[in-house]
């Protein structure tokens, strides 16, 4: 199968440390992939290259045929990259639908000119998003939430809803950095169904994430990272055993 | 001519040097545009004047109740006012419109006590200047001159070689870290306020020596002194006493050139370059960027 | 020496730690393990007043200082020495050691300072560098000098090793080893990289998603791999 | 009555600064110090016009709100570099320095002495010449201004100027091109001050620097915040409340030396005192925390 995304000796530094070092991975279509691994590891950085937060220091990052280094983060977005945040970001001071419908690309009404002139148009695709935003939050089982302020929420909850707004987006590659960290199990279990569910339906999905137990119940491959690079790839069962790792956290 | 316009730009650069280290030594570990200290700075001027016209002192006792006018009055912002905010830990815009707020009231309250027209504490006569290469300097002008280059060195010192000057610097560079080495953050801050105040009153007594002054003197000043900190580089006095300079030559410059009323649009002018291509000053650290 | 019982806490409204109970004893070295994201380095932080406690008790020396502020603690003879070679980076390597003895009456600064110059002779090297310059190693050591010279009664260390070489972690862990045994200095250490941390500590809890996993010897899990194993992954 | 009009139409010419400062530091979270430099490019440009040129009025307005806008763009692109309090001191040197160009281009804008004499409007040959005819121009223009203004913020544009003053970073990693919407949003503010300018001109006859200084920069900042930052209502409430108080000065007979500073003192005091206790203002939304 032909990889959604394509990662070619991507080096990155921070004034003297070393935080991705000749880092090749290629993520295949419709998969779910597990990126683990000690602090400084340099997983969130990955993220923040693929998605064009900090710019490379040399490399190439292939997504379906298309470039992605020095684009900037939001044209990557709209290329079909979509991200979530280990600090969560979402806009707390808003309802969870805006949150939503905020997330939706090509938006006539984002351009004053249709907002003036076209106004029906507009309208019409307003309304669509929003009985798009609501089937979503429905799918995903908080529909009853959907005019609340998102600072309200619970964090699971909150979670949850910045996943939403990544598939909102339309993005068929999401990285999402803990999704279930710092929630409560029954959420864990609701997150967990949810981006199990998703592949089938065209989406690839990559993890960052320190609950073993839920990495290994979710994803098809695990990579482990240490000090920016990959010690150990495979199914999640053969990584956990893999003498390379248990090493990272011995040395 | 070169000679005068040097000189001049030399005088223009210390009275912004006096203001700008001031400023600068409270922006250090406060990170915020504290505006009033345009008032402080105007209260030296106003207490010394009511000092000497309302309770006839002598001038050097008049000037100690200048500089403890300042003093107090920044010190009362710093205590009332800034620390409620940081309890809020409010961002930097907030402190900003704050004090932007202060500023306004305080400027107001000195044109209600004293009036808004031009006054004066003039010493010495403007005659009374002495040659120097053809150029002309007034012994106010010479006191200004070398106040501001002792101050910047007194403040380098006390910076450097003082144990509060480096509990200030410990604040500026890292202030968690200061927190968990047990530096009192308030504490730190109430003494940059009652130094950083007390010079501005220094410096506005200065500048009155030489000049005549009305209410809105401090904001003037104080523009110039913040775009004398941003151009040097926050945190480096000497950087300041330089980037005080810079203006001051280059005011005095477009003064010979094009003429004197475009000053003010000089020194914003070369802001808005520094604040565009570099934000960090000429001798600051570089600024840290935001962070994902 | 140190007793927290039942602490849960977080950072807004993620919670990051359930119910956690831990002792570090006198004249110990105690460590805390687990993978990132456990919640280790929050405990320290809480335990020190740098976030603040939810529910549950922190105790020293028998009295509860749940929530006090890192000044009064740090007078109390409680040091705390942050993740990643955190020092002054524009000041000196004497003046990063002023600031930590800031307290200090003059004369008793002097001989503190003369045992932080025995200790690490090549700080005092480079007493007048900017310490921004200093290698990580370096770094490490002059952190560690900034919360020793206070003469601690307690040392909270968050991570040492990291960012620095296998070699360095060792020379570190012997220098934490060596402050205990000679100084008398009650240690909580928390760590990632364990095997070192294994060799030097009395104790050892493991957290795990904000839970203690394990509370025991070390050398009962030393080398026990799967015992690690199912600690860590 | 003639004074009764002349402070509702004072309220009108600020009800349009506010609300257009409102899209800027309200919906887009920038702090701009510069507002009272694009009211009086709309002045100017309308008085210049007027006496120079003698065109028309509709031309002049459509002039004032094109170069506005344009410098509108100036102010606003480096909103891309740099951020929060620096980019206010930014926004404070364009307007020191738009203020030094009208007080000191003497051949242009009178200096000082600023321009007399700037003759009535007329639209299709109505002349606007009584208090009457002003507040009903102004009352259109108001309207107008805030129908836009409401159709803006509250259009999926609007969902995303919030969402950059939230949250920058989220705004990028959703798509948004986060650059073209605060330099848009202060094109738009740029031009819709200097319509409240343009009117100014025409209503006073005479125009000089002090009218756009940096206190009346902070005087505008003041209503936003006081009315309520993100809520276009407050801003109304606000010009309205900031205009009318310092007139109740005046029935509690207070000699006009005083008056002066009073009203300063009055602004900077609710200034204050609204950052400290109420910063979202009467019914704002934003509080300036990130």
């Amino acid at each position: 199968m032909k990889p959604a995304l394509n990662i070619k000796s991507v080096n990155k530094k921070f004034d003297g440390t070393v935080a991705l070092d000749d880092f090749s991975l290629e993520i295949p279509q419709n998969s779910i992939t597990g990126i683990i691994g000690p602090n400084g590891a340099g997983k969130t950085t990955l993220f923040n290259v693929i998605t064009g937060f900090l710019p490379l220091d040399s490399g190439k990052i292939i997504y379906n045929g298309k470039n992605l280094s020095r684009m900037p983060s939001y044209k990557i977005a709209r290329a079909g990259i979509a991200r979530t945040f280990q600090q969560l970001r979402l806009i707390t001071r808003m309802t969870v639908l805006d949150n939503i419908l905020l997330s939706f690309q090509n938006q006539a009404g984002e351009y004053l000119k249709n907002t003036f002139l076209f106004p029906g148009r507009v309208k019409k695709q307003e309304r669509k998003n929003r009985e798009k935003a609501n089937e979503l939050l429905a799918f995903m089982g908080i529909e009853e939430k959907a005019g609340d302020l998102v600072e309200d929420l619970s964090y699971g909850q909150q979670k949850m809803i910045s996943l939403a707004c990544c598939l909102a987006s339309g993005a068929d590659l999401l990285l999402l950095d803990e999704p279930v960290a710092g929630i409560n199990p029954s959420m864990i279990e609701k997150i967990l169904m949810v981006i199990k569910k998703l592949p089938e339906a065209g989406k690839t999905f990559v993890i960052i994430e320190h609950n073993i137990e839920a990495v290994m119940r979710v994803c098809d491959r695990v990579i482990f990272m240490d000090e920016g690079k990959k010690i150990a790839e495979g199914d999640p069962e053969s990584v956990r055993h893999d003498p390379a790792v248990i090493e990272a956290y011995l040395e | 001519m070169l000679a005068q316009v040097l000189l001049n730009g030399l005088i223009a650069g210390s009275t912004y040097a006096l203001i700008g280290i001031s400023f600068g030594l409270i922006y250090m570990p406060t990170r915020f545009f504290h505006f009033a200290h345009g008032v402080v700075y105007a209260a030296g001027a106003y207490g010394t004047l009511a000092a000497i016209s309302w309770l006839n002192l002598p001038l050097s006792i008049a000037v100690l109740v200048g500089v403890g006018t300042s003093t107090v009055i920044g010190l009362t912002i710093e205590c009332t006012v800034y620390r409620a905010l940081r309890r809020r830990s409010a961002s930097s815009l907030v402190f900003l419109l704050t004090s932007l707020g202060l500023y306004i009231v305080l400027q107001n309250s000195i044109s209600l006590f004293f009036g808004d027209y031009i006054q004066s504490i003039r010493i010495g006569a403007v005659e009374e200047g002495i040659d120097i290469l053809g150029a002309r300097i007034t012994p106010a002008q010479i006191l200004i001159v070398s106040m501001s280059l002792a101050l910047t060195v007194a403040v380098t010192i006390l910076l450097k070689r003082t144990k509060m000057g480096r509990a200030i610097r410990a604040v500026a560079n890292d202030a968690e870290l200061a927190d968990i080495s047990g530096i009192n953050r308030d504490k730190v801050f109430f003494r940059t306020f009652a130094i950083g105040s007390a010079l501005a009153g220094v410096a506005g007594i200065l500048v009155a020596f030489d000049s005549d002054f009305c209410p809105t003197m401090g904001i003037n000043a104080l523009m110039m002194g913040v775009v004398a900190v941003i151009i040097g580089g926050v945190g480096s006095i000497h950087g300041i006493a330089l980037g005080a300079l810079l203006i001051g030559m280059a005011q005095q410059f477009g003064v010979w050139k094009i003429g004197s009323q475009w000053q003010n649009a000089i020194a914003f002018v070369i802001l808005l370059i520094f604040l565009l291509f570099r934000p960090q000053g000429f001798l600051g650290k570089k600024v840290k960027k935001v962070t994902v | 020496m140190l007793k927290v019982e039942r602490l849960e806490t977080g950072y807004g409204k993620k919670q990051v730690l359930f119910d956690i109970d831990l002792e570090a004893a006198e004249g110990k070295i105690t460590a805390i393990i687990g993978p990132n994201g456990s919640g280790k380095s929050t405990a320290l932080k809480s335990i020190f007043g740098l976030i603040s406690v939810w529910k549950g008790a922190v105790n020293y020396k028998n009295k509860d200082i749940t929530n006090r502020s890192t000044q009064a603690n740090v007078k109390d003879g409680i040091a705390f020495v942050p993740q990643g070679n955190r020092v002054f980076d524009e000041m000196t390597v004497l003046e990063n050691l002023e600031i930590g003895g800031f307290h200090l009456p003059k004369k008793s600064f002097q001989t503190e300072l003369n045992k932080i110059w025995e200790l690490f002779p090549e700080l005092e090297k480079r007493k007048k560098q900017n310490s921004g310059k200093l290698s990580g190693g370096e770094k490490q050591m002059l952190a560690l000098g900034r919360a020793l010279i206070n003469s601690p009664r307690l040392l909270l260390m968050d991570e040492p090793s990291l960012g620095l070489s296998p070699k360095l972690v060792t020379f570190i862990m012997n220098y934490i080893r060596k402050i205990n045994h000679e100084f008398g200095v009650t240690v909580l250490i928390v760590e990632q990289k364990v095997r070192e941390v294994l060799e030097v500590c009395h104790h050892v809890y493991s957290i795990k998603l904000g839970k203690i996993a394990y509370s025991g010897k070390p050398e009962i899990i030393k080398d026990d791999k799967d015992k690690l194993r199912e600690l860590f992954l | 009555m003639e004074y009764l009009l002349h402070i509702l139409i004072l309220i009108g010419i600020y009800v349009i600064l506010a609300v257009s400062l409102n899209l800027i530091v309200g919906y887009s979270g920038l702090l701009s110090i510069a507002h009272a430099s694009f009211y009086g490019v709309g002045a100017y440009v309308a008085a210049l016009l007027a006496l120079k040129l003698h065109s028309p009025f509709l031309a002049n307005i459509i002039c004032a709100i094109i170069l506005s806008g344009l410098l509108g763009a100036i102010v606003g692109i480096p909103s891309l570099r740099i951020r929060d309090d620096y980019f206010a001191i930014a926004t404070f040197a364009f307007q020191v320095i738009t203020f030094s160009v009208m007080n000191n281009w003497v051949s242009f804008t009178g200096g000082p002495m600023g321009l007399p004499g700037i003759p009535r409007p007329a639209i299709f040959g109505w002349k606007i010449t009584t208090h009457y005819d002003f507040l009903i121009v102004i009352l259109v223009l108001c309207i107008i201004i805030l129908w836009i203004s409401h159709k803006i913020v509250t259009s999926p544009f609007g969902r995303v100027l919030k969402a950059v003053r939230e949250d920058e970073i989220f705004a990028q990693a959703m798509g948004k091109n986060v650059a073209s919407y605060k330099v848009l949003i202060f094109v738009i503010g740029a031009g819709m001050a200097s319509v409240a300018g343009v009117m100014y001109a025409y209503y006073i006859s005479f125009i000089d620097p002090t009218s756009f200084t940096i206190m009346e920069s902070i005087l505008i900042i003041s209503i936003v915040i006081i009315g309520g930052a993100g809520n276009i209502w407050g801003s109304v409430l606000g010009a309205a409340v900031l205009v009318i108080l310092p007139e109740a000065l005046r029935f509690l007979g207070m000699p006009s030396s005083i008056a002066a500073n009073m009203r300063q003192i009055i602004y900077g005091a609710l200034l204050v005192i609204f950052m400290l206790f109420r910063p979202q203002g009467f019914i704002g939304e934003y509080t300036f925390r990130k």
